[in-house]
């Protein structure tokens, strides 16, 4: 059971988790990413590409169930502006195995971050606005699961 | 003979571009997207400009990710963007 | 911010983890252990050493804590018969680190299959009883954190 | 000189002793979780028969992981159990 879901409104983590694990697989392992703050950030805008988003996440959570036999993954990813302390995404596998459920997620989260079309861009309180640049510790976290 | 494609833009390329996407008419001899942004910089300082590192740029057929060498082939949709940043 | 629980009732997972969340980390991990059914089994009877559990639960999480620079902790572990599909245990934590968070919430439960004093019996529908040996594996992952 | 240590048994140690806890008076010359368990294999051949394999036994002093080795020095209570199973 594959569940994608990419909107603007706030989600419920976890009633998702809830209802990933009423399948009762036995384990499983979630991540909730939120908007730290950092002292100066107010918001970050997320865009993404309408066309192509849920395609990738489907892709992504279609290799983490051929690959860990999963019973379910649900993604959730928000766009638009996201304030300090607000929830980005969550990703949430359910598996036989706590190992399988959790590396599993882990990598989910790994490729969120570098095959996924989401541009994050910082708004600071006082106004100013830049792109997110990607970061080398994200593109080798996300190449070792080929290792 | 002559094709076209639609290109679509993202993050500081739309910006910078000041368009989040147009469609593109290329003469014969364009094969790749290298050959297709080739073009495009000829016709055109701004993509001279935005495209001139191509190291930064990272590029969509038809919503997969594919390189510079992929062929056009029947693609409709092309889309250009910076390194992604989500999750 | 530890929070550990040992206790018969049933707990909201959901409702756990969010509260963790509402920490605002930015990073929020976390696996839910179920009694996985094979056909065979009716429920697990979960001993455990009470003088010593909470202690022991604790210990595990200030570690967690102190290798990872934790926001916060939350452990539950379940006791007494537990049937098909009910929840055993919760490991949660919040980070400022999407991996610190996840590799946390992994050691987490890799030192509660190893460290903490619960041992598990196995309730057959033919109603033979067995009790759960240790596994090479979980010995190994949990080893494996000593590298 | 006589000592005196509370020791609880779990598990399928519990079931096959057929007791939760007992008070354990030993004699001088027993320092040691080793000593106490020979000690004890020499009163009941219960013992021998339930302490027959130290490698698939585990203990604890006062509530703490610890060796066959480690001392019992002034420690109130001794846990004997298999691995555990938790998580």
């Amino acid at each position: 059971m594959i569940k994608i879901l990419v909107r603007g409104d706030d989600f419920d983590a976890g009633a998702e988790i809830t209802n990933l694990s009423a399948l009762g697989g036995g384990a499983v392992a979630s991540f909730i990413g939120q908007v730290r703050g950092d002292g100066e950030l107010e918001a970050l805008e997320l865009e993404h590409y309408p066309a192509m988003t849920e395609k990738a996440l489907r892709k992504i959570a279609e290799k983490a169930d051929e690959q860990w036999a999963l019973h379910g993954v649900t993604i959730i990813h928000r766009i638009g502006r996201l304030k300090v302390g607000e929830q980005i995404v969550l990703a949430c596998t359910c598996s036989d195995h706590r190992q399988a459920a959790i590396e599993s997620c882990s990598f989910i989260m790994d490729q969120l971050k570098t095959v996924a079309p989401f541009w994050k861009k910082e708004i600071k309180k006082d106004g100013s606005e830049s792109w997110v640049e990607e970061r080398q510790s994200d593109i080798d976290a996300a190449k070792s699961w080929n290792d | 003979m002559t094709c076209q494609i639609n290109i679509v833009y993202f993050s500081w390329v739309k910006e910078r571009l000041g368009r989040d996407q147009e469609l593109i008419v290329y003469p014969a001899g364009v094969e790749t997207i290298d050959d297709l942004v080739g073009h495009l910089k000829g016709t055109d300082s701004i993509y001279q400009h935005v495209f001139s590192d191509l190291k930064k740029l990272r590029f969509a057929l038809d919503q997969d990710f594919v390189g510079l060498e992929a062929p056009l082939g029947n693609s409709e949709e092309l889309a250009i963007f910076p390194p992604v940043t989500g999750g």
